[in-house]
């Protein structure tokens, strides 16, 4: 039942909202108004062939005795017609566009800088304070700049409210920027195909205003004084944030990794023979060098967490996992 | 490439060997001897450091020396246009081809080595 | 294009179709003229298909010259100086069998087309043994890139100068890496194409022997010596590009 | 022309002397040096390519029509995605009309023998059968998983199956070229006395222009394709970033190539457009030298623009600017084309039958897809609808729509020289406007879905419809299309094969065109012509008149 109401209210709103969606960056209504511009001179062009198509096929059906009447084959001024307006309405279409991409392409000098990291099926955004999150938490009306990078293969950023877009090709830093306008929760997808998960990486795109942001990242950024006597607590905190949830399940398995449910001090066996304890240093040693002792049965693709994940968190995410029975 | 330079050129008759072009031995001779020449001549500049300009000396006596191939042992010079009009082609499209990928590549070079100075420890 | 101002009724005329002009055909001009725009279309093909190899050269060169400036002091200049007139002189010997052919003086053509088949054995023979040489010292590219270091030392570092003092090793390992993908890559696809000629000669050489070919039929020597040229003419500006950078 | 009596008893056409009777027994076939029985096996053979893909299309949709998993799993999808991406590309539609029809009609309409060099013509069809099971292996042992792009370094790292399928591709670019190199030397050495380049039909102006582009662009893929598998095997490190390598290099090689691609595809279903319209409004085309010279502009020019595939991939923005404004030059051509038809129709007498049919659903259908190209030209338009299922939409109503659609309007024009029967023509054209309707219900959902942020290639949506709740009824009803569209097809087929057992003997000319190849018989004798007939205009339907008794046309002494 539910199916059919949700189908009822998109179309009803598809109707209304013609085909963009919501502007919420500065650049948008730039950008819809070329989107629009082409569109307006697609249907025009448009209505013209299939118009005239249509009324020379019925003007000239062949009835019983009709005669192809004597008419020119060839004609040098209606050919330069039409070369040179389809030419000069391309042009203008060209400049227009020109013109709103410097504007996409400048950024503006005091823009806020966000480390965007695309790995195999998940997100990390690391903010100046060095607080690392797998979403991504915006002030409104400031520029932010995302300088990205990629350590295993091609992802692309894609944030369609913004109209913003740009791949993350391994080995090289890109970068692109955006200043939101509206607070509220957008989606942030991967367009670029990388593998199995692909159309799973995904994070969520937080806008709020300039306090309220600012507040949380300080609260974020020393959550683990917070919880510093509770470090499962910040484990949990950091087994959602690093992205370990994207491929370790606890109650429903993933099929890329091994489940967290009540693994602490059980024996696995170990791709290629051999088998090892749950322990603390088997933890601490798979965060770290994952390929070491990979667990039999599951693809050796966990990228590594060196350098990326202090000694306190990785006791924090130990005591996480010792919690899960 | 469409020209209309290859019109049907009449034929007498099917005896005449206008169209067959014999290569005279001595031309062959004197350009083998200049080729051998040419690249005795490019092993020598590489003696005389003259930094970026070794890079387009070495060229331009490789440009000459396949031109002679390409003139006289390819007979370029005796066969129709429109076989060097195809050869022209391909060179046209291979320039074409490296220019705007160099174009595009040093455009972007400043991200990857910024990225490179990164990963150093 | 041919056009038969005395075209009689069946087309033929007098001549009956001799056996070397295909039946759809109507001259030997126009069988000779269309394969000639075929080969050469099909060097153009043969041209772009090198295009990639001088493209990804071109790139490198351009953005890392530290690269090149490493890697071509594993090349020896003589032996790559001593293929380029091997070749040179193969593409004389086959121009000059292509025109014995045209004035019917069979045997020459034989044996000069059998000195170009000498002449490509020796390049192969003396690539051969600049790839060994490669090899020996495990400089090759593979998955496990594990040059001899002593060597690299010996080959790069004898010619350390203001400009690459101070590179740490594993850099230079990097770079002689991508050099020889590079090398290997350019040589090894023209080496095969020295082969596929050997093979389109050795066909060429068979039918020479066999007497097909004559003053009005001498296409395929002059086809396979196109090809052979062509050759020579991508190698006169590997010979250079690798084996001659300062 | 009055309607074909469709219901005249199929009588068995006596045994003449054809290329079909000439020598019986398979190695007759498979060593055939005959351009007509190439043809005809190219033809056979891009059916069962076509079917291949469709089958996996089919597999997409259904797995589409529901958010979750329906069907297949990630992995499974992934493959099916990329071999539906790669059958049809390399293996139907770049072959489809140069190899098939052109090879069977080129040298019919320049009055020659064969084409110029038969035997590099039989190579090209045992090349493609050579591809053919490289990819057909692929199919059996698992596939691959990268998508039809091969973009590194996924391509280089992923334990899919790879080399085999690019090495199919591989093979199948060296049958493209030597039928790239056949039709450059047939167009310029055999052309009959008298026949100068504005004589010549504009059918073989666009194989021409198209086989230009096979010849330039073609030997980029090989060398592509083959530092690809290099890569793989022995990791030199050309396109690994870890080695020095640049992913974005690949994409320039690659791009290079499936640009011109797309008009190796189109161009010559826009050569069989300007026949069939002209044959059938009764009119000599109009702006010959237009339509001509608008062929060669589109090959040259579209090789300029391949950078417009990249604007996101971290390209510059001075190429990314540089090669916007080329790709807008690249439409005009192509309008001037659309334009000349519909100029050609005007005071002519339209026959609506099946060919021409399929030619004004071409022009509907490419009025779309070639106009969708503006949004994607302009880069601040492409950057939000780039890699979304709004590409996907343009490509399909371009390639499928235009270049699948004049491919059956072409099959269905020269079916009766091809076989010497008459199909039912009333099937035909209901088939096409089903067509009409199923394909705009198949992929104009997708335009939609693609601007308002469904992305390219994805599996599960299913998070994607808190926002965009549409998308479910979108996909269900591109779904219900793409079954309906495929059924379609299958009656289209059936149709042709009903017509060999049972259709009517065709007569020489049924359409009353003036081109040489319907003054042969049909199906024509082994040799074609005994000599050159005379060469005349094209276009010239002055004295050609309708016969009652044989159902064609025969020109007024």
């Amino acid at each position: 039942m539910d199916q059919i109401l949700i189908s009822a209210t998109a179309a009803a709103r598809l109707l209304g909202g013609l085909w963009l969606p919501e502007r919420a960056s500065t650049i948008s209504p730039a950008v819809d108004g070329v989107f629009n511009l082409v569109l307006g001179v697609c249907i025009v062009f448009f209505s013209i062939v299939v118009i005239s198509m249509i009324l020379l096929v019925v003007r000239y059906r062949n009835r019983p005795g009709a005669k192809p009447q004597e008419s020119p084959s060839h004609n040098m001024r209606l050919e330069i017609i039409w070369s040179i307006i389809p030419l000069a309405v391309v042009l203008f279409v060209f400049w227009r566009s020109f013109t709103v991409f410097l504007e996409m392409y400048t950024v503006p000098s005091n823009a806020f800088e966000i480390q965007v990291t695309a790995k195999k099926w998940s997100w990390t955004f690391e903010y100046p304070n060095g607080h690392v999150d797998e979403n991504l938490y915006v002030p409104v009306n400031t520029p932010v700049r995302l300088i990205m990078s990629s350590p295993d293969v091609i992802h692309s950023l894609w944030i369609p409210e913004f109209r913003v877009k740009m791949d993350i090709p391994p080995g090289r830093y890109t970068s692109t920027w955006f200043e939101a306008t509206k607070v509220g929760d957008y989606m942030l997808l991967c367009t670029e195909y990388c593998g199995e998960l692909h159309s799973d990486m995904l994070a969520t795109v937080v806008v709020r205003p300039e306090a309220e942001f600012h507040e949380w990242l300080a609260k974020a950024a020393n959550f683990m004084e917070e919880y510093k006597d509770n470090p499962a607590k910040a484990g949990e905190i950091l087994y959602q944030k690093r992205g370990c949830a994207q491929c370790h399940g606890i109650d429903q398995p993933k099929p890329a990794g091994p489940s967290f449910k009540g693994i602490f001090g059980k024996t696995h066996e170990l791709q290629g023979g051999g088998s090892v304890v749950v322990d603390e240093n088997y933890i601490r040693e798979s965060i770290l060098e994952p390929q070491a002792k990979v667990r039999a049965g599951y693809p050796a693709n966990m990228p590594t967490f060196k350098g990326l994940v202090t000694e306190e968190e990785i006791k924090a995410i130990i005591a996480f996992i010792k919690t899960l029975k | 490439m469409s020209d209309s330079t290859t019109t049907p050129q009449t034929e007498t008759h099917d005896g005449d060997h206008g169209w067959i072009h014999i290569v005279p031995a001595r031309v062959l001779l004197a350009v083998f001897a200049a080729l051998i020449l040419l690249t005795l001549v490019t092993v020598a500049v590489t003696w005389v450091d003259l930094g970026d300009l070794n890079l387009w000396i070495a060229m331009f006596i490789a440009t000459v020396k396949a031109s002679l191939v390409a003139l006289y042992f390819m007979h370029l010079r005796y066969d129709k246009s429109f076989c060097t009009i195809v050869f022209l082609a391909s060179l046209v499209f291979v320039f074409l081809f490296i220019g705007v990928v160099l174009l595009d590549t040093l455009q972007y070079q400043p991200d990857i080595q910024q990225w490179q100075r990164d990963q150093l420890p | 294009m041919t056009e038969h101002t005395a075209c009689t009724t069946d087309g033929h005329g007098a001549n009956a179709h001799p056996a070397w002009l295909a039946h759809h055909f109507h001259s030997a001009r126009q069988q000779y003229e269309s394969g000639k725009l075929g080969i050469w279309i099909f060097l153009l093909t043969e041209v772009l298909f090198f295009s990639g190899l001088f493209c990804a050269y071109a790139v490198y060169r351009a953005n890392h010259p530290a690269v090149f400036v490493d890697g071509h002091h594993l090349l020896s200049t003589p032996l790559g100086a001593i293929n380029t007139i091997v070749l040179i002189f193969s593409s004389l010997t086959m121009a000059w069998a292509v025109r014995c052919t045209q004035v019917d003086q069979r045997k020459a053509a034989a044996v000069l087309l059998a000195v170009t088949l000498l002449c490509a054995g020796t390049f192969l023979v003396v690539k051969g043994f600049e790839y060994h040489h490669k090899w020996k010292h495990g400089l090759v590219p593979a998955h496990e890139f594990a040059p001899d270091e002593q060597y690299l030392e010996s080959r790069i570092g004898a010619h350390e100068d203001g400009s690459t003092l101070g590179r740490d090793p594993a850099q230079r390992v990097r770079n002689v890496r991508t050099f020889l993908g590079i090398y290997f890559g350019m040589t090894g696809l023209h080496a095969l194409h020295v082969v596929a000629g050997i093979i389109a000669i050795v066909w060429v050489l068979r039918r020479t022997v066999r007497g097909d070919f004559n003053r009005q039929y001498f296409g395929p020597v002059d086809f396979v010596g196109l090809y052979w040229h062509l050759v020579d003419l991508i190698w006169i500006y590997l010979f250079p590009l690798l084996y001659l950078i300062h | 022309m009055a309607a074909i009596p469709d219901s005249a008893p199929a009588a068995r056409p006596a045994a003449a002397d054809n290329y079909l009777t000439h020598a019986r027994g398979l190695m007759s076939w498979i060593f055939t040096l005959d351009h007509k029985r190439i043809g005809v096996m190219f033809l056979a053979l891009i059916w069962v390519a076509m079917a291949l893909g469709v089958l996996f299309a089919l597999i997409l949709r259904a797995e589409l029509a529901d958010p979750g998993e329906t069907i297949v799993s990630k992995n499974v999808y992934n493959r099916v995605f990329t071999l539906h991406g790669a059958v049809m590309i390399f293996l139907f539609i770049i072959p489809s009309i140069p190899s098939s029809l052109g090879n069977f009609v080129l040298p019919i309409m320049l009055g020659a023998k064969d084409v110029a060099f038969p035997r590099l013509n039989l190579a090209s069809l045992h090349l493609y059968v050579f591809g053919m099971l490289f990819f057909l292996f692929t199919l059996f042992v698992g596939g691959l998983d990268t998508g039809w792009t091969f973009y590194t370094p996924y391509s280089t790292e992923t334990n899919t199956w790879v080399i085999p399928a690019v090495l199919g591709a591989f093979i199948l670019g060296f049958s493209s070229i030597f039928t790239g190199i056949n039709f450059i030397a047939t167009t310029h050495m055999m052309r009959p006395p008298g026949m100068s380049w504005f004589k010549m039909p504009l059918f073989v102006w666009s194989l021409y222009a198209t086989a230009i582009i096979q010849v330039l662009a073609t030997p980029v893929l090989a060398i592509t394709l083959l530092l690809l598998a290099v890569e793989r095997l022995v990791g030199v490190g050309i396109f690994d970033p870890d080695k020095g390598g640049d992913p974005v290099l690949f994409q320039h090689f690659f791009w290079f190539y499936s640009h011109p691609a797309v008009y190796i595809m189109i161009l010559p279903a826009m050569g069989i457009i300007s026949e069939v319209i002209s044959v059938f409004s009764r009119k000599h085309i109009f702006g010959f030298k237009f339509i001509a010279f608008s062929s060669v502009a589109i090959a040259l020019i579209g090789f300029l623009v391949w950078g417009h595939h990249m604007f996101t991939s971290g390209q510059s923005p001075l190429a990314s600017t540089i090669f916007s404004l080329l790709t807008f030059f690249v439409a005009i051509p192509s309008g001037i084309k659309v334009f000349n038809w519909l100029a050609t129709m005007y005071k002519g007498v339209v026959h609506l039958t099946t060919p021409m049919c399929f030619a004004l659903l071409f022009l509907i259908l490419f009025g779309i897809g070639g106009l969708t190209g503006l949004f994607l030209g302009a880069v601040a338009a492409n950057v939000h609808v780039h890699d979304t299922a709004f590409v996907v939409a343009h490509f399909h109503y371009v390639m499928f729509g235009s270049a699948g659609i004049a491919f059956i309007g072409g099959i269905y024009y020269w079916w009766p020289k091809i076989t010497g029967r008459m199909y039912n023509d009333l099937v035909g054209r209901i088939c096409a406007v089903v067509v009409l309707i199923a394909f705009n219900m198949t992929y104009f959902p997708l335009f939609i879905m693609g601007v308002r942020g469904m992305p390219r290639r994805y599996h599960d949506y299913e998070r994607l419809l808190e926002k965009n709740p549409e998308f479910f009824d979108l996909n269900v009803i591109a779904s219900v299309g793409g079954f309906l569209l495929a059924g379609t097809l299958l009656v289209l087929a059936a149709n042709l094969l009903f017509s060999l057992v049972r259709g009517r003997p065709a007569p020489a000319n049924p359409w009353g065109a003036a081109t040489m190849e319907w003054q042969c018989a049909s199906p024509p004798p082994h040799d074609n012509f005994a000599s050159p007939p005379p060469v005349t205009d094209p276009y010239d339907f002055g004295n050609l008149t309708y016969d009652e008794t044989t159902g064609g046309y025969v020109s007024a002494p």
